[in-house]
C-alpha cells in the first residue's frame, strides 16, 4: 500500500520541500552544487539527516574543538562508536554516554528504553564486552500527573531494557528543576570492557569487500514527521509512521553476544551500529572513514513491512540492527555465527573504491552522492554568542547567606528535596548486580565493578549541576568534572577521562550558544588541569519548551581506575569511634545551593567558585591516603553541604551515628556549597599517618550511638535520630510520586 | 562434580552460575545450549536467570519448549539435582516440574536489592549445610516473583514439606505464604526466586548462598561414596 | 450495571517484538501455518449504575490510561449487564 | 487465511495485582463507578491455509503456550478471512 508520490527533483527546488525536512535553501544549493545536478526525493532525505545537528554536529564542531581529546592512555578518542582507555594487561574500557531526550518526552518507556539500547550498541561495536550502565536524569518537580509518569516510565523504561539485556545499570543521578518540565532530558551511558586486539572500527575498508546487514528488520520507525515531506499524506498515513521506536532488548542481547563472537573472526573488517539516520549514517561514515565507496541494493534489505520506499529504508531508524564489512569470500563464516542465534546476516552490498554512496533498488540506481560529502564534509556554523545580560546581574551579586529559622528543619527538610533523597526507589528497579561483578552498588560516590580475573576495578559515576552552570557556565563546567573526579577518587579511583553530553537550548540563540562556548571552556580546563581527557560524547540542542530552555546540562560520565580491590572505599561510616575529618575550605557560597532554592524558591547570584589546583591537590593526597590504607569512609560534599554530606554517611552504616563540632557561621558551615570538599573517617590508629597525607582538619567521631549531632561554636544545632534521617531521606520520592 | 550451567537464548545469570560453581565452589561446570539432547555427562542442572526468550508472553513459557528441556525432565526423573533460579524456577513451574506459576510483583515493578530469607527446610539437597530455620541474606531481582497456587497444592507443599525458602520479615512481591522456593515431592528439584549465585562472596555482600552449591555437593559425595 | 471489554494493540506499523517470538516459537513447534502473531492487551471493566455519558467516559479512561496513543490503538465493547 | 483472536484471562480465584493497581488509578481519577478491572492478553494469530482441524490446533495452541491453565483461561474465535 504506496500512499504517497514522491516529488520530482524540479518540485523538491521549486516548492522548497527540502525546508520541511530541516535543510536551508543554502544548503541545497550546496548540495546542488555537489552532485552537479537536482537531487532527487531520496537524496535530499540522505542529505537532510546527515546534515542534520543530531549526525553533523554542525552548531558544535568548533565548541567539541576545544575539548583535549589525547592522553597517554587514550587508545581511541571522540569519532568511533565509543572511546577507548587502556587499563594495562592488554585490557582496556570503552564507553561512552547519548541522549534520548526528544522520544524519551514523547513515550517515555519506549524513548528510555531505546536510548540505552543505543549506547550499549555503541559499546559492543568497538568489539567490547558491556560491563555496565549509568544514567543521568532530568525532570520538572514531580508536582503533576505528567510529570510524575514521565519520571516512574522513564525509570521503568531503562530498566526493562537492561534489565532484560542482562548488563548492571549501576549508577546515575537524578536532578529535579522546573526548567525541565516540559523537557525531560534521558542520558543513558555504557562501559565496556576489551582486549587490545579486537578493537574494532566503523570503517568500511577494502574494495570488494562485503557489506552485511544483522539485527532486525527494517520497519518505517523513526521517520520523523517533519522530514516526511509529501502533499500527499493523509492523516491515516501519517499515524502508520509513528516518530517512536519500540525496544526490543531480547534481539539486542542476540545480537550483542553474536556481534562478540564474529569480532573474533578476521573475517570481519568494520561493524557499525545504526543508530540516528540508520542505514544512511552508518554506510556512509563507514565508507568516508574509510576513503572508500559503498553500493548497497536495497531490494537485500530485510524489511518488516510492504512497499517500503528507498526513502523509508534509508531514513529508518528500527532499533537492534548492525552494520558490518566482511571480507569478501568469507560471508558464510559470519552468517554461520548469527544463525547460532536464530539472527540472519544478509548481504546487502560491497565496499568500492568510487567514495560514492549508491543504492540500487527494483534494478536502478536511486541515490548516488560523495559519502563525504554527507559525512565528514558536512557544513559546519559558527554561532553567534553575547554574554546574556542575566549572567552580568548575577555575577554583580553579593553572596548572600539564606536565613535559617531551624537548622534542624532545614536540614531535614533538604533531605526531603528530590535531588538530594536517596534514589533507591529508581536503582532498586535495576538489576544493578547481574554478572555479579558490581562491588559497589548504587548508594556511594561511584560504582564500583571488578574486572574479573584480576584484583582491578573499574569506578564510574555520571554527575552535573546544571544550576551552577546556569549561573556561571564555565565555572560551572569545571565544577561538573572535578565532582565526577571527586565521586571516582572518593571510591578509590584515579580518574582516567570523561565522556560528555552537551544538553542546551537552542544555539541559534547567541545566549544560548554562549553559555555553550563557555560550559566548554570550563571543562576542558578541568579535564586537562585533572588529566581526564574527552574521549567520547554527545550533543543535544533545542532542549527548549514554549521557548524558554532547560538549564544548560552538560552532563560528565566518567571511568576511573581501582589498582586494587583493597582500595575501594565507600562513603558510610563504619566503625564508632573512627575519627571524622573535613577537608577544604567552607565559604558562604549559596548561589544556585539546594538551600537558596528552598528558601527562595529560585536560583540567583554566584556559583561556588573552583580552583582546579587545589582540586587536584586534595584529590591526589586523598587518593594516596587511600591506597596506604589509611582511609575507612570517603565521601565528597555536594548537593545540601556538609550537614547533607554527614547525613548521607550515617544512613548507609545501620546503627553508628557522628558527633561534629565545627566553628563559624552556622548556616554556611552546614549547608553553603563551597567547593573541593569531602568528608573522610580513619581509624584512630591511623590518625598520624593520615593528617601527614591529608590536610583536612578533625571535626568529630563516628559514635555507637545512632544520632546525628553537630554542634557549631559549642552550641548544638542539630541533634537527630538517624532513623529520622534515613525516613526523610528514603521516604521523599516515594512520598512525592504517591 | 560436574554442574550443567544451561543457557537459553536470553538468559543473563548464566555467567553467575559458571563462575559461583568454578570460583566460589571449586567444582566443574560447562555451558550447555539451549539445543542441546544429551545432558547424560552432568552430575547437576543449574538453570540460570534472565529473560529467556525475553520473557515476552510470560516468563519461562516460551524457554520451555527448548529442545534441553526433555534432557532436564529426564535428568529430574533420574532423581539428579535440579536447580532453578529466578527464570529458572519460572522455566520449571512452566515445564511443570514444580507446581504453581508465577505472576507480577505486586507493585508491579522491577524489584532488585538483598533480602532475607528463612530456612524452612535444611533436610534437602540443596540445604543440608543450613542450620534449621537459618536466616540468611541473598538478593532478589525480578519483575515477576509472585507465586501462586492454588489452595490444594499450598496444602501438599506444605505435607510434603517442599516449602524450602520463605521471605523473612517482610514478603517483597505478594508471593503466597512469603514462598521463595519449592522443592518437587522427590526433594530434588527445587525453584527459588531469589539468587544464591550472587551471594558466594564477602566482596559481593554475603556468601550465604554458597552454602547452597555446597549442600548439593554434599549430598552428591555422600550418595557416591555409598554406591562406591 | 455495565461490562466493558477493552481491546489494546500496537498500531500496525510499531514493532511487535511479543507477537514475533511468539510467532517464531509457534513455528519452531511444528505450526507452521502461523503467518503472524500481534499481542495486545484485553481489558474487562466493570461499571455502576452511572449510564449516562458511559462512552464520553470510556473513551477517555482508553485515551488517558489504558491504552498508550502513541504507538497503541484501541476499541471496546460495552455490555450491559445485570448484576446476580 | 483466518484470523483467530485469542483472549487469555487471569482466573477469577487468582489475584491480579495489574487490575488492582488501574482500578486504584481509576478511583484516584475520579472514575468512582469502576468496580473491577482485570486485564488480560489479547492475541491475533493470522494462520495460512490449513483448514482442517484448525481447532484441535488452536485448542493445543492456547493451552500449551498462549495461556497457562494454573492461572488462566482463554476463549478464541476464528474468523476466515479474504487475503487482499
Ligand atoms: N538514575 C539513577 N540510576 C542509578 N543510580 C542512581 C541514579 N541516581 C542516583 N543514583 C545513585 O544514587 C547515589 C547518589 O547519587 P547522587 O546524589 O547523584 O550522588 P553524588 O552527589 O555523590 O554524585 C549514587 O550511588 C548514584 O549512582
Ligand atoms: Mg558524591
Amino acid at each position: 500500500m504506496q500512499l504517497k508520490l514522491e516529488p520530482s527533483p524540479e518540485q523538491i527546488k521549486a516548492e522548497k520541500v527540502y525546508s520541511q525536512m530541516g535543510l536551508t535553501d543554502e544548503e541545497f544549493s550546496r548540495i546542488e552544487k555537489i552532485l552537479g545536478r537536482l537531487p532527487n526525493y531520496t537524496e535530499v532525505g540522505l542529505f537532510s539527516v546527515m546534515w542534520s545537528e543530531h549526525c553533523s554536529y554542525k552548531n558544535s564542531k568548533p565548541i567539541l574543538k576545544k575539548f583535549p581529546v589525547t592522553g597517554p592512555h587514550v587508545l581511541q578518542g571522540p569519532g568511533e562508536g565509543a572511546g577507548v582507555v587502556d587499563i594495562g594487561d592488554n585490557q582496556a574500557v570503552v564507553f561512552k554516554i547519548e541522549s534520548h531526550n526528544h522520544p524519551s518526552a514523547i513515550e517515555p518507556y519506549q524513548g528510555a528504553a531505546t536510548g540505552v539500547g543505543g549506547i550499549i550498541r555503541d559499546v559492543f561495536s568497538m568489539g567490547a564486552r558491556p560491563i555496565a550502565i549509568l544514567n543521568s536524569l532530568r525532570f520538572g518537580e514531580l508536582k503533576n500527573a505528567r510529570g510524575k509518569y514521565l519520571f516512574e516510565e522513564v525509570v521503568a523504561g531503562i530498566a526493562g531494557y537492561g534489565n532484560c539485556i542482562g548488563i548492571p545499570t549501576v549508577g546515575g543521578e537524578i536532578q529535579f528543576d522546573a526548567c525541565y518540565e516540559g523537557n525531560p532530558l534521558v542520558n543513558a551511558m555504557c562501559v565496556g570492557i576489551l582486549n587490545h586486539e579486537d578493537i574494532k572500527k566503523g570503517q568500511a575498508h577494502g574494495v570488494g569487500n562485503t557489506v552485511m546487514y544483522v539485527g532486525a528488520k527494517t520497519g518505517r520507525d523513526g521517520i520523523h514527521g517533519a522530514t516526511f515531506a509529501s502533499e500527499e499524506l493523509t492523516e491515516a498515513s501519517e499515524e502508520k509512521r509513528p516518530a517512536v521506536q519500540v525496544g526490543d532488548p531480547f534481539m539486542e542481547k542476540l545480537l550483542l553476544e553474536a556481534c562478540l563472537e564474529v569480532i573474533k573472526s578476521d573475517a570481519l573488517v568494520g561493524i557499525q551500529d545504526m543508530g540516528a539516520a540508520g542505514l544512511t549514517s552508518s554506510s556512509a561514515e563507514m565508507a568516508s572513514k574509510a576513503g572508500s565507496g559503498i553500493e548497497m541494493n536495497l531490494d537485500l534489505v530485510p524489511q518488516r513491512e510492504t512497499g517500503m520506499t528507498p526513502y523509508e529504508m534509508m531514513l529508518s531508524e528500527s532499533q537492534e540492527r548492525m552494520l558490518l564489512v566482511v571480507k569478501n569470500g568469507r560471508e558464510q563464516e559470519i552468517i554461520d555465527i548469527f544463525k547460532r542465534y536464530g539472527l540472519e546476516a544478509v548481504a546487502i552490498g560491497r565496499v568500492t573504491d568510487d567514495k560514492m554512496l549508491r543504492l540500487l533498488h527494483h534494478g536502478e540506481v536511486v541515490a548516488e552522492v560523495p559519502a563525504d560529502a554527507l559525512s565528514e564534509d558536512a557544513p559546519v556554523y559558527y554561532k553567534p554568542s553575547i554574554e546574556p545580560a542575566y549572567y552580568r546581574t548575577f555575577q554583580k551579586m553579593e553572596n548572600r547567606i539564606p536565613k535559617v529559622e531551624n537548622i534542624e528543619e532545614t536540614l531535614l527538610q533538604l533531605l526531603q528535596q528530590p535531588t538530594i533523597a536517596s534514589k533507591e526507589w529508581v536503582y532498586n528497579q535495576y538489576d544493578y548486580m547481574v554478572r555479579t561483578n558490581t562491588v559497589v552498588a548504587p548508594g556511594s560516590d561511584a560504582a564500583v565493578v571488578r574486572i574479573r580475573g584480576t584484583r582491578k576495578a573499574l569506578a564510574m559515576t555520571t554527575d552535573c549541576n546544571s544550576r551552577y552552570i546556569y549561573l556561571d557556565p564555565e565555572t560551572g563546567g569545571k565544577i561538573a568534572v572535578s565532582e565526577a573526579a571527586r565521586n571516582i577518587v572518593c571510591s578509590g579511583g584515579e580518574p582516567l577521562a570523561i565522556t560528555d553530553c552537551l544538553n542546551f537550548g537552542s544555539p541559534e540563540n547567541p545566549e544560548i550558544f554562549w553559555q555553550l562556548e563557555k560550559a566548554a571552556d570550563g571543562i576542558s580546563e578541568a579535564c586537562r588541569v585533572l588529566k581526564t581527557p574527552v574521549i567520547s560524547g554527545n550533543v543535544s540542542l533545542y532542549n527548549e519548551t514554549n521557548d524558554t530552555a532547560i538549564y544548560p546540562t552538560p552532563v560528565i560520565g566518567m571511568v576511573g581506575l581501582i589498582q586494587d580491590l583493597d582500595h575501594i572505599t565507600t562513603q558510610q561510616f563504619k566503625q564508632p569511634g573512627d575519627l571524622i575529618y573535613l577537608l577544604g575550605e567552607t565559604k558562604p557560597e549559596f548561589g544556585g545551593s539546594e538551600l537558596q532554592k528552598l528558601i527562595y524558591r529560585e536560583i540567583f547570584g554566584k556559583s561556588p567558585l573552583l580552583d582546579l589546583d587545589v582540586e587536584a591537590l586534595y584529590q591526589e593526597q586523598i587518593l594516596t591516603a587511600i591506597r596506604a590504607g589509611l582511609v575507612a569512609s570517603c565521601h565528597d560534599v555536594s548537593e545540601g553541604g556538609v550537614a547533607v554530606a554527614l547525613s548521607e554517611c550515617i544512613v548507609g552504616a545501620d546503627g553508628i551515628g557522628a558527633d561534629v563540632e565545627l566553628q563559624g557561621e552556622a548556616v554556611t558551615q552546614l549547608f553553603s556549597e563551597s567547593q573541593s570538599r569531602f568528608i573522610l573517617s580513619v581509624k584512630e590508629e591511623n590518625r598520624e599517618q593520615f593528617e601527614r597525607f591529608v590536610s583536612a582538619k578533625l571535626i568529630g567521631r563516628v559514635t555507637a550511638e545512632p544520632i546525628l549531632q553537630i554542634s557549631v561554636n559549642n552550641e548544638t544545632v542539630v541533634k537527630v535520630e538517624a532513623e529520622k534521617i534515613k525516613k526523610a531521606w528514603k521516604g521523599a520520592i516515594p512520598c512525592l510520586l504517591n | 562434580m560436574k554442574f550443567a550451567v544451561i543457557v537459553f537464548p536470553g538468559s543473563n545469570c548464566d555467567v553467575d552460575m559458571y563462575h559461583a560453581v568454578i570460583d566460589e565452589l571449586g567444582e566443574e561446570a560447562e555451558y550447555v545450549w539451549h539445543d542441546e539432547t544429551n545432558l547424560d555427562r552432568f552430575d547437576a542442572i543449574l538453570l540460570p536467570g534472565g529473560f529467556s526468550f525475553g520473557d515476552y508472553l510470560r516468563t519461562g513459557a516460551i524457554a520451555r519448549f527448548s529442545p534441553v528441556m526433555n534432557e532436564v525432565v529426564k535428568a529430574a526423573e533420574l532423581g539428579k539435582p535440579v536447580l532453578g533460579v529466578c527464570n529458572g524456577f519460572q522455566i520449571l513451574l512452566e515445564a511443570g516440574l514444580l507446581p504453581g506459576a508465577m505472576r507480577r510483583n505486586d507493585s508491579l515493578k522491577f524489584i532488585c536489592r538483598p533480602v532475607l530469607l528463612e530456612v524452612k527446610n535444611s533436610n534437602t539437597m540443596f540445604t543440608n549445610q543450613y542450620a534449621p530455620g537459618e536466616i540468611i541474606e541473598i538478593p532478589i531481582a525480578h519483575g515477576e516473583g509472585n507465586y501462586y497456587c492454588d489452595e490444594t497444592t499450598l496444602a501438599k507443599l506444605k505435607a510434603n514439606n517442599q516449602i524450602v525458602f520463605t521471605y523473612h520479615n517482610e514478603n517483597p512481591n505478594g508471593s503466597i505464604e512469603n514462598i521463595a522456593g519449592i522443592m518437587n515431592k522427590q526433594g530434588n528439584v527445587l525453584g527459588m526466586m531469589p539468587h544464591p549465585e550472587r551471594a558466594v562472596a564477602n566482596l559481593l555482600g554475603s556468601h550465604d548462598g554458597l552454602k547452597l552449591f555446597q549442600s548439593i555437593v554434599n549430598q552428591w559425595r555422600e550418595s557416591h561414596a555409598i554406591k562406591a | 450495571m455495565y461490562k466493558v471489554k477493552v481491546y489494546v494493540t500496537l498500531k500496525e506499523s510499531v514493532l511487535d517484538p511479543q507477537g514475533t517470538a511468539v510467532k517464531k516459537s509457534l513455528r519452531m513447534m511444528g505450526y507452521d501455518d502461523v503467518n503472524d502473531v500481534r499481542i495486545g492487551k484485553y481489558m474487562e471493566l466493570t461499571i455502576g449504575e452511572t449510564a449516562d455519558q458511559l462512552d464520553a467516559m470510556i473513551e477517555e479512561i482508553c485515551s488517558k490510561l489504558l491504552a498508550n496513543p502513541v504507538i497503541e490503538d484501541y476499541r471496546y465493547e460495552i455490555e450491559e449487564c445485570v448484576p446476580q
